[in-house]
């Protein structure tokens, strides 16, 4: 029951988001929204702008810099979380 | 710190192949960090390296004095100084940002040198360390129950 | 251009229609089985569902990967917001994945199982 | 630019700075040090941005070198600066209760990690509060929901573990929605900062609508899940219930606000109301918000547990926000966001009365609550005005909000609604006053017993009577609150 329930759930899902593919700018293409403005200024005054060749690493440590501050803050948070689920208390 | 309760048997060719292996892995790993800002990689891609060489280490020489030198205090100690030197380099770059200050900068250097790209390197460096601590200690808690 | 409903436009873009497939076996795989070990992987099969169809907006054909060498102009490299992005996502991850499969081992300690129906029913209260 | 503008950047890196810092120190007493001090530094911070906003308005905040679409921006207006403040107050009085009841849930050890588990929830929290770009709002979304997770499972009891389990799954499934949306969104605009995305969604509106349709209905059910909205909330009883007392007061009275903060930005910021408006989501929103206003409290009467009964009020608190959003009006919007006031002061009161209750009697079930009023006099009287507040009795502030809600209702010609209203509003009474009226004249049944005086001493209570205070206060003048957020409610469009 449970088993049906989740597959027919799964398909309704993957049929909503293929009719959103399918209305979506085609894969590859250069004239994509997304390959705007945004992306043009990183790859062209990115190695100027933040000394990275790598205009990845100049873009997640010094664009959006907050991001990966947020990413490093998740590690953290999962290990502190880690710790108190598995560490045994020893002296007690 | 008293030895843990899971100890597999030592095998003579792990032990012989790690001693060859490890150091490599690790002077890759290193390179990795060193170079995220001039090629694919970076901080969090070396620090997983350095993680693995690290359990690599512990699975194949056991509970040796090298290992057992990383307390949980040591641990915490480093991983804690190096989000805490992250959060300082960025908080400054952040505030001093945000407010259009025109303070002190790192200079960004010749783009292509190793020492170039401004906080960007001490950030991988920082990543690193904390990503490869994060993965020790997973691993060890996974495996062991303690640090 | 392509009309509301063109099919064909699914072939076209069939590195998204492979993500939105798997974002659906992963979504099955979470909700149908008890087993929490495999909960944990249908929740990382579709995590790299999203992270799939998130890089594969950066792709541009024949374009190469941003690193600039050369003085080569912006439009010869991909765009690469998505793949920073996704860098961030794999990382976060990790992370729910470490923190889920350690409750899985405490809950395996107390339980003595790890099929959360049984849990569910044992559960008391 | 002024440099009140920067706090909200500061209060965020306080926090987490802070919690960075508190595990070099074993000590418990460091850590409360550090945990709270950064609390209350950031408590300051926020009035002051507040009073800043209020003079000058709204304005944007670049974190780092970067305008707004290559870097980070804040958006802080007054709805974020009212929401900055009320976090902080409820974080920092639930902090200031943990200081006399957290050792009695946990281990020594685990202690200096709930410090920094707490210390990094709110800093995220308000992260998502303040940021204007989407995918850092995601970040911080998984910030938190490991925290929280991390709050209910510091304590080790194996229904904890079973809790936090349930919880992370359902939220990491919802935070996986919230991706694929964000995915829809960017491969749509090639923006991720709000605005951007909003002028960029505007100028292609007809042609893409059925993908818009498909990211909001992605956004609502995926943030609906961490919000409790109502068929989506299984996780949040057991989470709710067995964490302990200051955790579940944080659960309740915040985390769950600052995703609905957060869902009002995705539908006022990111698509704005004149896409929202055409597509058919805020109905099904104002559907399901009437449903979970009914349905949680009817679940809420069938319970036993006294915790899980107040869990369950939540979703039909919750239930009310959705209600006002859903209405689509801006007088909806300010009596939802009035709500979350509300019910952060309400329900953070009665979580943490109901842990006191829990702790120092070991009652759980509401029928041996008999007689507590005698036994625990200052408590349960806490606990009697958070519920009453939650029924609507007048000069408390629930029922102001309630008020609010038939204003708008009325307002939007939909009388019909106004039922709802008022059919929840007698639910809430049928299970809260039969608790209060057994607590302080239930004492026949008990008779020849001899009352031990169990109260907490008054100092410990202190951080609780500082939230109902707050309640009676937004109950005696809540017009100045709704005037402030209905000043505030154009700046987020």
């Amino acid at each position: 029951m449970r088993k049906v329930f989740s597959v027919v759930l799964a398909l309704a899902l993957i049929v909503i988001l293929l009719f959103g593919v399918a209305d979506l700018p085609t894969f590859g293409n250069a004239e994509n929204p997304s390959n705007n403005e945004v992306s043009y200024r990183y790859l062209e005054e990115g190695v100027e702008e933040t000394g990275a060749v790598n205009v990845v690493a100049g873009i997640i440590l010094d664009y959006r810099a907050f991001d990966t501050f947020g990413e490093a803050t998740v590690l953290f948070t999962a290990l502190i979380t880690v710790i108190a689920v598995l560490r045994r208390d020893e002296d007690e | 710190m008293n030895k843990p309760a899971v100890e597999a048997e030592r095998s003579e060719i792990l032990t012989e192949v790690g001693k060859l292996i490890i150091p490599f892995i690790q002077v890759f790993a290193i390179y990795v960090i060193l170079n995220g800002h001039l090629s694919p990689g970076g901080g969090f891609a070396g620090g997983t390296i350095l993680g693995a060489s690290m359990i690599l280490h512990r699975l194949i020489f056991g509970w040796d004095n090298l290992i057992s030198r990383l307390t949980y205090d040591r641990v915490m100690k480093w991983m804690c100084a190096s989000l805490l030197i992250y959060g300082a380099l960025k908080g400054y770059s952040f505030l001093t940002g945000g407010m259009h200050l025109e303070v002190w900068d790192v200079p960004l250097g010749t783009p292509g040198k190793l020492l170039s790209g401004g906080f960007i390197l001490p950030l991988n460096i920082a990543v690193g360390i904390i990503v490869s601590i994060t993965v020790y200690v997973f691993f060890k808690l996974f495996y062991e129950g303690t640090i | 251009m392509k009309g509301p409903y063109d099919m064909g436009h699914l072939i076209a873009n069939y590195y998204e229609t492979g993500a939105i497939i798997l974002f659906g076996v992963g979504f099955v795989t979470l909700l149908a089985h008890g087993n929490l070990i495999k909960k944990i992987i249908g929740m990382n099969i579709m995590d790299t569902a999203v992270f799939l169809f998130f890089i594969a907006k950066g792709y541009i054909s024949g374009n190469e990967a941003p690193i600039i060498r050369s003085a080569k102009p912006a439009s010869g490299y991909v765009n690469p917001v998505p793949t920073a992005l996704m860098l961030t996502g794999i990382v976060i991850a990790v992370s729910i994945t470490a923190f889920a499969l350690s409750l899985t081992i405490r809950v395996y300690e107390k339980y003595g199982t790890v099929d959360l129906n049984e849990i569910i029913k044992m559960g008391g209260e | 630019m002024a440099v009140y503008n920067s706090y909200p950047l500061v209060i965020i890196l306080v926090l987490f700075i802070s919690a960075f810092a508190i595990p070099i120190f074993k000590s418990i007493k460091a850590a409360r040090t550090i945990g709270i001090s950064a609390a209350g530094i950031s408590f300051v911070l926020s009035i002051l941005t507040l009073m800043g906003v209020k003079e000058n308005g709204a304005y944007y905040f670049r974190v780092g070198h970067y305008d707004a679409p290559w870097g980070i921006e804040f958006h802080i207006g007054i709805i974020e600066g009212l929401m900055g403040v009320l976090f902080m107050t409820v974080s920092l009085a639930v902090l200031w209760f943990s200081i006399y009841s957290i050792d009695h849930d946990l281990s020594k050890k685990k202690v200096p990690l709930f410090y920094t588990l707490v210390n990094l929830l709110v800093g995220s929290l308000l992260g998502i509060v303040f940021s204007d770009d989407l995918f850092n709002c995601f970040v911080f979304i998984e910030i938190s929901s490991i925290a929280s997770c991390g709050i209910v499972v510091v304590k080790d009891k194996k229904e904890n573990i079973k809790a936090a389990l349930k919880y992370l799954i359902l939220s990491s499934l919802g935070s996986g929605l919230v991706l694929m949306g964000i995915a829809l969104v960017y491969s749509l605009t090639g923006h991720l900062n709000m605005p951007h995305i909003h002028e960029a969604l505007v100028s292609i509106y007809p042609e893409h609508s059925r993908n818009m349709l498909i990211a909001i209905g992605l956004f609502t059910v995926g943030l609906g899940v961490k919000s409790a909205m109502f068929p989506l909330h299984t996780w949040l009883p057991d989470a709710h219930t067995f964490a302990p007392a200051s955790s579940s007061a944080l659960l309740s009275a915040l985390v769950l606000k600052a995703y609905v903060i957060l869902y009002i930005k995705i539908i006022h910021r990111v698509f704005g109301m004149s896409i929202v408006g055409e597509l058919p989501v805020l109905n099904i929103v104002l559907l399901l918000g009437a449903v979970g206003m009914i349905a949680g409290s009817v679940l809420a009467i069938l319970q036993k547990n006294l915790k899980r009964m107040v869990a369950y009020s939540s979703v039909a608190q919750m239930g009310y926000v959705f209600f006002g959003i859903g209405l689509g009006t801006t007088m909806g919007l300010a009596a939802a966001i009035f709500q979350i006031f509300n019910h952060a002061f309400t329900k953070s009161a009665l979580f943490l009365s109901a842990g006191s209750i829990l702790e120092k009697t070991g009652k759980k079930n509401i029928s041996d609550l008999k007689g507590v009023g005698k036994e625990m006099p200052f408590t349960m009287a806490i606990f009697a005005i958070g519920g009453m507040s939650l029924v609507g009795i007048p000069l408390l502030s629930g029922f102001n909000s309630k008020w609010n809600f038939a204003v708008a209702v009325i307002e939007a010609h939909r009388v019909e609604l106004l039922a709802v209203v008022l059919i929840s509003s007698l639910l809430n009474a049928l299970y809260y006053f039969p608790i209060i009226i057994n607590g302080y004249f239930g004492e026949e049944s008990l008779e020849g017993k001899v009352y031990r005086n169990t109260e907490r001493p008054i100092k410990e209570l202190l951080p609780v009577i500082v939230l109902v205070l707050g309640v009676i206060y937004f109950g005696v003048s809540g017009g100045g609150l709704l005037s402030l957020i209905e000043a505030g409610i154009p700046a987020l469009n």
